[in-house]
């Protein structure tokens, strides 16, 4: 599935998706081939003007059996794996950098440790990054496709999400949970930057709002 | 479909009305066991007793006994839906 | 499978009444089920294209990014119409209100269904409930802009029309119930001498299943409709986190309530199938009791996963995947009706006339929905898909490909009982081929830009998403042109079309034992049912005795 | 049950089922349970997630109150199964009396739900009042499921009370009589689920100490 968006994995979780979505979509291709191709086939062989006699076949309690117990098997390997990956997601590792993410309509706040405050999100690269949500009114949700994670902003509750980027760039944040007149334009990025820049970054002693990301500001001008 | 056949048992004015001393009974005891500190089982006491009491209404009062089986089925199945509802819940609220 | 059914055909249903009135009084106060099935036909079918433009107009919308034709708070309100129009007043109850209304008492072989005044009287809640979402678009305040599921605390804040539109989804509820209550003991009462549950044609054994769902679940929605109504009246504090309720709790008793009414949906599609294979395959059904019993557990399983629609609301791990492996489970029964039902086509004497075209277009359509349902059943993958794209196209695929197509296989299946015409059987086939390729264009770039990252309920999207889009704007136009032949040829031959015989399609469940339309007591006299619902040994005997 | 049913229905030219109509009924029944169900199933979330705070709101709520309305609901209870009795019974006088009892005590119980809640009021305890939003979230919910639930439940007694009103009617004028009752029955089985939810009602908010 990488083939989907262009480059290699942009973080842990990324591949960890892909795979899951490889592996469920591969048997559902071939369920979906097979009963296809067969009822086709069906249609075609019995065909009424073939004169054929019909055959009253009122069941067959091995069939039965045989297509209930391999998709049970299928399914709780699909299961299993879902599973696999979503431990990927929501595991923080220990020590993990965290950063408070406040949502409100329409716009992302993220405030650091030390006190920094942007609408746009740095994170050092191969760095755990422990994401806090909490919203100012209604429901939102952070949305990174690229890493192929969310978690939704809830009013009232304070919800986390986690993630290691593993390339440099800039990638969407999204906000994937209707919200009201501009739910479409509650676009943010997140600039994974080197250690060693993101460090200079955060030591710049300044509390002072950063400017939007392009992406952002493109969208708000619409 | 007959008359005969819904109007069968032999309930008569007595039964009705000590399932209602019953159930006066039982509404004294759960407001005095209330009085008293039990803690968390004070809930399941007090639960205890309405399903004690419900059930006599269900069973005398409704007439559920002398209904035809599926009449049961039926109140099983939704008492099981709202086991379900609650079970399933209370799964997400109680390890949040 | 019967005898004493001939029925000495006079009068159809059509020229007499269950009431002293005539014209339009005579169905306005109607209590014949057939008549009250057809009256919601009229008005499911014109709720439909209302909530068809809105799909085509927001399609128009989408074809560019940025604003297009309407602003963005008028897309907002166009999904949500769009979704409420769709989910309340077309899919759930249209199934089970149109040809349940019309074709179960005859298949039960009964007279009418138990409750023959109530059932009306659905008819006229289930109007109201239509009237009120219509009025709440017109009142100070606008149409409602929340989505079709109502999330608080967005739905107490905003300041649309919400209360009047989900008081109307209360009251359509209550319809639904109704008709539900109606059905489960029209099939245990009312059967006719001889039909034990398991002579029952599956197309019964899915509604009883649907009723089942419909008196369990929709009281759920109906008290949460309540009382988001009364947070926005009077901040009572159940829901509104501000006052120390819980959103999530909102979202577990939506969902209770929304993820079985998808069964509600689906199960009457899945009975209309069974009826439909072995009538053009000429054969019995496949594995009836694996069919039968299937019903059953979807609507008792279809209980036990809501929650993965909130696998990112923040509820807890442990919820998360139990529910994610209920959600596995649940697929588990449909595959066996899928897996039956091409069985049945096995050693058949098959004929694809349009009911079984309709048919085989669901089978794949339907398989792609429920397929790609696995995909967002799984933990981590729904983490990505969550409200985006790709669940649009799930949903679609499911309800529109599935749910959709057999409302169109019904009507091309039953459309000479209950019409006593026929209709254009070429053009029947043009519109089952033109309507694949359509719904394909229409939809499937949905996944694509789902799984690219396109949130849904998006009225501006990033320019990268352009080209899917624009692709799937014009398969709506295409869309729009399947749907005029479509309807165009039902409506059409509903006037002109040819007299229909008897039994054209050679089935042999009890609505083919009486006259095309039926008389207004649907038998002459009541049939005695000696054999098994799909015994076409009795297909000679029956074609003798209508001549 | 399947074959005779109808078969037996059949030669009457109006055909009368009076099992399929109590059969309705309890569908029905079984969709208020489940209305109801969803209201306790918030109640126990949320007194999951505020036990304390639910303690101290119940201190407001008047036990003695809630006990009279019990007993009297119960005995109402008890009236309405001897009407149904009395009038299988042929006793369409004692019917009628009970009737009147059970409407009687409807009343009565509808009348200290009258002075329960303004009372309330008068301490300026009702959603969105001033004394209310200083309150804590936990107390804020139990006052408004309060409301709610007691309130939805005083909707179903006045509902009750026009149909028990009607029965009245039909049972004196002789359209509902001893070999034609399915009506009384149905609305018996109602009020019977009135009573029902009352009595979980009545443990789960006055009874929390
Ligand atoms: C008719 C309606 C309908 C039906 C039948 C279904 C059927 C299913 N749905 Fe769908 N669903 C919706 C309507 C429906 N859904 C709607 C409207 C939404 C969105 C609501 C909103 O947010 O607005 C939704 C959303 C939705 C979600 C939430 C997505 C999200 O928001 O993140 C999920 C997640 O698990 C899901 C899963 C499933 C599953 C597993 C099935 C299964 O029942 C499918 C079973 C069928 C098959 C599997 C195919 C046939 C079988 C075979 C060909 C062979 C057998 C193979 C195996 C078992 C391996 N659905
Ligand atoms: C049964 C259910 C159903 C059906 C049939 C449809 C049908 C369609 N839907 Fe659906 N849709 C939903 C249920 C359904 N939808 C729901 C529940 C939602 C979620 C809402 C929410 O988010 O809250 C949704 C959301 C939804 C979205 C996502 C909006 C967003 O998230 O931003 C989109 C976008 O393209 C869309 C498009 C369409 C289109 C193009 C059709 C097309 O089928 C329309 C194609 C048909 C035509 C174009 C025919 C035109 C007809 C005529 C011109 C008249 C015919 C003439 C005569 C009879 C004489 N729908
Ligand atoms: Cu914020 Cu959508
Ligand atoms: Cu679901």
């Amino acid at each position: 599935m990488y083939f989907l968006l262009s480059g290699q994995a942009a973080s842990r979780t990324t591949g960890a998706v892909d795979d899951v979505m490889l592996y469920i979509t591969a048997i559902s291709l071939l369920l979906l081939v097979g009963v296809t191709v067969t009822m086709i086939y069906f249609v075609f062989k019995y065909h009424r003007k073939k004169g054929h006699k019909p055959v009253d076949i009122h069941g067959n309690i091995w069939l039965e059996i045989i297509w209930i117990g391999i998709p049970t098997i299928l399914v709780l390997t699909m299961f299993y794996y879902g599973y696999l990956g979503y431990k990927t997601i929501r595991e923080v590792p220990e020590g993990a950098f965290e950063i408070e993410a406040k949502a409100r309509m329409w716009e992302w706040q993220f405030d650091y440790e030390n006190g920094k405050s942007t609408d746009t999100l740095y994170v050092p690269v191969k760095t755990p990054i422990k994401l806090n949500l909490e919203s100012f009114d209604v429901n939102h949700s952070l949305y990174i496709p690229a890493f192929r994670i969310k978690e939704d902003v809830i009013a009232g509750r304070i919800n986390y999400l986690a993630f290691t980027a593993d390339k440099v760039g800039t990638y969407d944040i999204a906000c994937a949970e209707y919200c009201g007149l501009k739910h479409s334009m509650m676009y943010s990025a997140v600039v994974v930057m080197p250690e060693q820049e993101f460090a200079s970054w955060y030591e710049v002693d300044s509390t002072k709002v950063e400017p939007a990301s392009e992406m952002a500001e493109n969208m708000e001008t619409n | 479909m007959h008359q005969e056949e819904t109007n069968h048992h032999s309930t008569g004015y007595g039964t009705y009305i000590l399932v209602w001393l019953a159930l006066i009974a039982l509404t004294s005891i759960t407001v005095t066991v209330a009085g008293i500190d039990f803690g968390m089982v004070a809930l399941a006491i007090a639960m205890l007793i309405a399903a004690i009491k419900s059930a006599l209404v269900i069973n005398i009062f409704m007439h559920i006994k002398y209904e035809e089986p599926i009449f049961k089925v039926f109140l099983l199945v939704s008492g099981f839906t709202i086991v379900v509802i609650f079970v399933l819940t209370f799964l997400d609220v109680v390890n949040r | 499978m019967a005898n004493g059914t001939i029925a000495v055909s006079e009068k159809s249903f059509y020229e007499e009444s269950t009431n002293k009135h005539s014209g339009i009084l005579a169905w306005l106060l109607t209590t014949d089920h057939k008549r009250i099935g057809l009256m919601y036909l009229y008005t499911i079918s014109g709720f439909f294209i209302v909530g068809v433009i809105l799909g085509l107009l927001m399609r128009l919308e989408l074809i560019a990014p940025g604003e297009t034709i309407v602003s963005a708070q008028t897309y907002n309100t166009f999904f949500t119409l769009h979704g409420v129009i769709m989910i309340f007043l077309f899919i759930v109850p249209g199934l089970p209100a149109i040809f349940g209304n019309f074709f179960l008492p005859i298949q039960l072989g009964a007279k009418d269904v138990s409750f023959p005044r109530l059932n009306l009287l659905s008819w006229y809640v289930y109007m109201i409930g239509a009237v009120l979402v219509l009025v709440s678009l017109f009142l100070p305040g606008g149409p409602i802009d929340t989505g079709w599921t109502f999330y608080i605390p967005y739905s107490v804040r905003t300041g649309t029309n919400v209360s009047l539109a989900i008081f109307a989804a209360f009251v359509l509820g209550f319809s639904s119930i109704l008709t539900g209550i109606n059905f489960v003991t029209t099939v245990h009462r009312l059967r006719a001498p001889g039909m034990g549950f398991f002579r029952m044609p599956l197309f019964i054994w899915s509604i009883y299943s649907t009723a089942w769902i419909q008196i369990i679940a929709t009281p759920i929605i109906g008290i949460t409709i309540l009382l988001v109504i009364l947070e926005r009246a009077f901040g009572v504090g159940i829901f509104d986190p501000a006052l120390g309720g819980d959103p999530i709790l909102y979202q577990h008793l939506f969902w209770i309530y929304s993820h079985p009414a998808v069964y509600i949906m689906i199960l009457p599609a899945m009975g209309v199938v069974s009826e439909i294979i072995p009538t053009f395959a000429r054969r019995t059904i496949f594995g009836y009791k694996a069919i039968a019993f299937s019903s059953l557990a979807i609507a008792f399983v279809g209980y036990l996963v809501w929650a993965h629609h909130m696998f990112t609301s923040g509820i807890s791990d442990t919820a998360r995947i139990i529910f994610s492996l209920l959600t596995f489970i649940v697929a588990l029964p449909s595959g066996v009706k899928v897996f039956n039902w091409v069985a049945t086509m096995y050693k058949g004497s098959i004929d694809p006339k349009p009911p079984l075209l309709w048919v085989m277009a669901f089978i794949v359509l339907f398989s792609i929905g429920g397929l790609t349902g696995l995909v967002v059943g799984s933990l981590a993958t729904d983490i990505h898909l969550h409200d985006t794209y790709f669940v649009v196209a799930h949903f679609h695929y499911v309800m529109f490909g599935g749910t959709g197509t057999i409302f169109f296989a019904a009507l091309y299946y039953w459309f000479p009982k209950m019409f006593g015409r026929m209709y254009n059987i070429k053009l029947a086939n043009w519109g089952v081929g033109l309507f694949f390729v359509a719904f394909n264009m229409l939809y499937f770039p949905k996944f694509i830009l789902g799984y690219m990252g396109m949130p849904r309920r998006y009225f501006d999207y990033l320019p990268e998403f352009t080209d899917l889009h624009v692709i799937s704007t014009v398969g709506s136009w295409l869309m729009g042109i399947t749907m005029i032949i479509v309807f165009g040829n039902i409506f059409y031959s509903a006037f002109k079309g040819p007299k229909a015989p008897r039994n054209p399609w050679g089935g042999v469940t009890l609505e083919w034992h009486t006259a095309s339309p039926p008389p207004l007591e649907n038998f002459h006299e009541i049939p005695t049912v000696t054999r098994e619902p799909y015994d076409f040994s009795q297909l000679e005997e029956m074609n003798d005795e209508s001549k | 049950m399947s074959q005779s049913n109808q078969a037996a229905a059949v030669d009457h030219h109006v055909h009368r089922d009076d099992v399929g109509a109590k059969m309705g009924m309890w569908l029905f029944l079984f969709t208020e349970v489940l209305l109801f169900g969803g209201m306790f199933l918030a109640y126990a979330v949320y007194r999951f997630q505020y036990p304390d705070q639910f303690k101290l709101a119940a201190l407001e709520l008047d036990t003695t109150m809630g006990t009279l309305n019990t007993i009297i609901l119960l005995t109402s209870s008890l009236t309405m199964a001897l009407s149904i009795l009395a009038l299988q019974k042929k006793n369409k006088f004692l019917s009628i009396i009970n009737l009147v009892l059970t409407i009687f005590f409807a009343f009565g119980f509808m009348v200290n739900k009258y002075f329960e809640w303004s009372s309330k009021f008068s301490h300026d305890l009702y959603p969105g009042s001033e004394t209310m939003l200083n309150k804590q979230d936990g107390e804020i919910v139990f006052f408004g499921l309060y409301y709610i639930m007691t309130g939805l439940h005083g909707l179903h007694i006045i509902i009750g009370i026009v149909i028990l009103l009607f029965m009245l009617v039909f049972v004196s004028r002789g359209s509902v009589t001893h070999d034609n009752y399915v009506k009384l029955e149905n609305s018996g089985l109602y009020w019977h689920l009135v009573d029902l939810i009352w009595i979980f009602l009545f443990p789960l908010f006055y009874l929390i100490h």
